[in-house]
């Protein structure tokens, strides 16, 4: 057993998918001589030299271009997007080119490109550096989507997005970066789509993703001081999602709640929830229950981020509510 | 100046030119008449969605695809027909794939705006305008990384100047230093908008600003063309650096099959249509003077007319595409 | 009473707003000289002449842009996006710039800005020119979302849309633009957020918007002769929408089907039915389903398109379920 | 030259010249010593989130913001508190908003990234880089249809110069022809990179290539940029036509404060010091050797302190925003 930060999980990914596979490259704005924004890709551009790490300048739209067209030529490019909100900037090629090449090129041929980007709030960052905006992705049929709560399946899920024969986006919440975990010496893989149920529980199923998993955790506590067992669902990738899974934990619990720090209305809980309704209905002795961010813009200052943002509390919350 | 003989100012060389200048007419009578028969079967009602026509702009395609190998790849544009055949991509498999039948390039799921064959290095025509640009981009930095000794090529119009994707892939470009040729194909037109109504800039400045070497072409002289596009793409394959080529031409028909085109009158149609670079280079060929021109004319003329209806006599032929094997083919 | 086409009323609304206010100018691509790329703005530049209706370069970032800086500063600009699938390339100063500012500059100014944008397939478009991204917008605290189904609505909505205070999209489809309908000869707004039952039923609730209000319609015709009288709810709006009239229509029919035309997965109809499970979960007698795109980009040959887009058939499909 | 009679060569009018040389540097100090305030207010965890300070550059903020009124907009930066003071943003409303208070500009829900005023005129902070640009071109297409004698500046970095955004608005400025002065503000960084690895283009031939008007300034002269940017302002008011300012200055905190700056080196941080606007103009204003400048000068900077002081005690005594007003001003 080991401690290892969660930063340091993704770049011991990246320096190890690097080493097995001289196709993999890097690039993103700062990613090489500063070792990134974060500290994420530190070590890298010593290690493999300035042909596979590049510094990019500040054009997010021609930058996953440029991975979109190596993807098409060969590379496996890992971009990083400084900030999920600039993923805006990205759209067009991230849509309409790279999800849609494989299909629309009749199958010949692929786009094996991996997008990390880290999304949430908790660093009174504002606005404009704060979104969660993986539903938008989860929309787009030819992406896949990974969002790691835990320093091993950053690891290991970035390893099998750089793997994949396809685009992927990796979605690390800021606020995990510099968290430590004790994990197995052997980092393994983590299959794309593969929950894993966090926590056993009887009464109710919490299922979330990424940072909240945390939350859940503490919130699954807290209801077992009261005398409520609850299950807690990793899901672990949002695109696509470990439907099975979830339906038998909802078959055993028939109580869900949806926890993620998205915006609730049109976010991933959404279709996790929709879709349970129409699987599992006779299962459920009661409504689906969802935790997100209320309807507004994530707010700068502490106060107002505080009350924005979903944890525990607010799981606690909907899972009493579950009970009523 | 009017016998092929002028050109490459070789004279000594003839028939290699002269082989050379026959070649850039097939392949320019290829795209004319595939597209002039896509026309067709679209007025007929066999190529559905929309599909916009490179008439006029043949030369620049047949001159940059004769200097290019399946090593090197291409991304094109919305008005991509002429790229992808010059490119290699069969007769038969564009025209199946704008037909929509599953022996098309893409077996039909993306039609004309879409014609793509990796294997070839033809990175795909673009619905989305400027988008070419960066993907080309990013394939030259994989030539470079991969120590091969290809080029790429982005195409792209006047209209697409407007677009930022294209200066960020100057920019990026002249960062990296990749083996990048990027083209711009001046038609004069931005969908229904004369193109200085819609890009205000000056393409030498620009290349200057952005230090990399510009070159500005007749793009109806496809002799030109291919004369300094050989050496351009031969220097680019060394020095594995940018460059920016901006071609003149002319959009003989409308933006897209069945624009009324209101918004032209009839000297600028007239005189985009007696720029055509065929008649130029026939003339240059002395085919309407030679016998032996004439003939051989005729004979790419039959041969190409042969090569299109077998091709659309196959995509006819062809099944639909398959629906569930497209819907497996969203992931590899 | 009149006919008038779908794409007339858009003009008539234009027009009208125009001539109330002078503050409305219209920009984008080709719509002032050409009048549009379908004809939608034919004649308004000769009305209201070149300060007020401009040709823009292929620049979808700045002309939303600039349409933000002109709304922050007394204009109410209408943009035209050729096609919703360009809105890749608008989508930071949608998203980070026009829905935010309000909130973020502390309430005290706001961008009166509507943004046009044709969805949908029908027409052979292929991937990149035909797809349906309404469920990112609706996902955007800020942003208001309307998706007019008929010539009325479209005129209606886009009146609103324009006296908005706020970054309204208005998503049209392209395959309505040529319809016509008989309409009441005067015109009227049509409030934000306001559904409408377009016909009565009473074993279930077909909740739709845009252009497959015609199919539900259809489908309801197919099923009220087997003997199923369902009721078709035409939300008009998707963000707000009119949760509570299909709450109290589903109170009445006890059953749900959501209808889009947009990808399934992901999709608008998964907030409604999440939604509905949570506050009508007592309700309803069976699982809510969705009709909604295959998970795939929309295919082009005629052949795969017919198959890929929804209609009728699957709206009376999931009806029929519902019944079992 | 290094008197102030020197500017801008009008010695008849010498206090005029000297007047506006002092409000230039009241504005500069006011920048300077708000700033640095606020990097002690961050060190001491009174300010939340990141800021970028502008210590260094403030010459530029100064001479613009003393040609403009309430009726002209600015749209600025990650890098904006020089912008917003300059255009009148009050002290305590911009201490405020950054530290996040209900008595901030924005009522604390935008922080320093967004301070925004636009009753005077200011549109925004921005944490987008490049997304000013086009915001202000709309703003002069305001100005214009609204037949207002106002113009917009577009403040941007150099970084931004990669951003495609930044070209779209040089293009739509030329062919739209509106009131848009696009400032570049070149301090030699893009975050963490020296910027001539995140721009490879040269400013005045991109200016030449859209047909723009430009001016390169030595952006830590203020009285320089002043003495440019007020008939150029003056200019744009009258024909309303786009154009670019390119200002050399010298970013002297780090991107961001509490970044430890590891990629700059010693002699290149002690440069960019030491080309401090406010030594320089001090020096012309014989701050050193002049009492009556000296005591001129220490007034100005009592009154500037106890402004801010007085701004940062209302800070702290104001409440904390109300989250469901916030809430409620999603929608107007
Ligand atoms: C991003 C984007 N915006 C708008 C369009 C619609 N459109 C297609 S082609 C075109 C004009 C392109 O002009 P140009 O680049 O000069 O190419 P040309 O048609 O002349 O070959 C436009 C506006 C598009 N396809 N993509
Ligand atoms: C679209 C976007 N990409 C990246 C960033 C992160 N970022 C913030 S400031 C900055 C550097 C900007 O450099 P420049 O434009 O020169 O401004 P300066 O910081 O030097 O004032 C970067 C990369 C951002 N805020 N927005
Ligand atoms: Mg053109
Ligand atoms: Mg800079």
């Amino acid at each position: 057993m080991a401690e290892l930060r969660f930063a340091k999980a993704i770049n011991q990914a990246l320096a190890d998918a690097m080493r097995d596979d001289p196709a993999v490259v890097l690039f993103g704005e700062d990613v090489a001589a500063a070792g990134g924004p974060f500290g994420v890709t530190r070590g890298l551009l010593d290690a493999f030299g300035p042909q596979r790490v590049l510094d990019a300048p500040i054009s997010e739209s021609a930058i996953v271009g440029a991975a979109v067209g190596a993807a098409l030529c060969g590379l496996k490019p890992v971009v990083e997007i400084m900030f999920m909100d600039f993923v805006t900037l990205a759209m067009d090629q991230i849509v309409n080119q790279a999800a849609k090449a494989r299909f629309m090129f009749g199958g010949r041929g692929g786009v094996p490109l991996v997008l990390r980007m880290p999304h949430g709030g908790g660093l009174n960052a504002g606005p404009q550096h704060s979104q969660c905006l993986e539903a938008w992705l989860a929309h787009v049929p030819g992406l896949k989507v990974v969002v790691p709560a835990t320093a091993a399946d950053a690891y290991g899920l970035l390893r099998s997005a750089i793997d994949d024969p396809d685009p992927v986006v990796v979605v690390e919440h800021k606020g995990l970066y510099a968290l430590s975990e004790t994990v197995d010496e052997t980092l393994v893989r983590v299959p794309i789509g593969q929950g894993r149920i966090a926590r056993a529980g009887r009464d109710a199923t919490i299922a979330t993703y990424g940072a909240l998993l945390r939350e859940a955790l503490v919130a699954a506590d807290r209801l077992a001081a009261e005398g409520m067992s609850c299950e807690v669902v990793d899901l672990r990738s949002v695109q696509p999602w470990d439907e099975a899974l979830l339906r038998e934990s909802v078959a055993r619990t028939h109580r869900l709640v949806v926890a993620h720090e998205a915006v609730e209305a049109f976010g991933v809980g959404a279709e996790i929830a929709a879709r349970m309704v129409e699987v599992a209905f006779d299962d459920l002795d009661a409504p689906i229950l969802r935790v997100g961010a209320p309807f507004m813009p994530v707010p700068f200052a502490k106060s107002l981020e505080m009350a924005y943002r979903p944890g525990a509390d607010r799981i606690v919350a909907a899972c009493r509510r579950l009970m009523e | 100046m009017n016998g092929v003989d002028a050109y490459p100012g070789n004279s000594g060389e003839r028939s290699t030119v002269s082989e050379t200048a026959w070649a850039l007419m097939r392949s320019m009578i290829r795209i004319r008449r595939v597209e002039e028969r896509l026309a067709r079967l679209f007025a007929d009602g066999e190529v559905p969605g929309f599909i916009h026509l490179s008439i006029g702009q043949e030369a620049i395609a047949a001159a940059f695809g004769a200097c290019l190998t399946d090593a090197d790849t291409v991304a094109s544009t919305h008005r991509g027909h002429g790229h992808c055949l010059a490119k290699g991509v069969p007769v038969s498999a564009l025209v199946a794939e704008v037909m929509g039948r599953d022996s098309g390039a893409c077996r039909g799921r993306g039609g004309s705006m879409h014609v793509a064959d990796l294997a070839r290095g033809m990175l795909g025509a673009n619905g989305i305008v400027g988008a070419g640009a960066p993907i080309a981009l990013g394939s030259a930095l994989a030539h470079k990384v991969s120590g091969r000794r290809a080029v790429a090529v982005a195409f792209f119009g006047d209209g697409a100047m407007a677009e930022g994707a294209v200066y960020e892939t100057m920019n990026l470009a002249a960062l990296w230093q990749v083996p990048l040729v990027m083209v711009c194909e001046r038609n004069g037109w931005s969908e229904f908008s004369p193109s200085d109504r819609a890009f205000a800039g000056d393409g030498a400045k620009l290349a200057e600003a952005f230090g990399l070497p510009f070159l500005a072409l007749d793009g109806d002289d496809v002799l030109a063309v291919h004369a300094a596009v050989g050496p351009l793409v031969a220097a680019c394959r060394e020095d594995r650096r940018p460059r920016l080529v901006s071609c003149a031409t002319h959009r003989v028909a409308g933006h897209f099959e069945g624009d009324p085109q209101r918004y032209r009158d009839a000297p600028e149609r007239a005189a985009a249509a007696a720029a055509d670079p065929i008649m130029r280079l026939a003339a240059r060929l002395c085919v309407d003077e030679d016998r032996d021109a004439r003939a051989r004319f005729d004979t790419i003329e039959a041969e190409i007319t042969a090569e299109i209806d077998a091709a659309v006599e196959a995509a006819r032929l062809a099944p639909d595409p398959d629906f569930d094997l497209a819907r497996g083919d969203v992931y590899g």
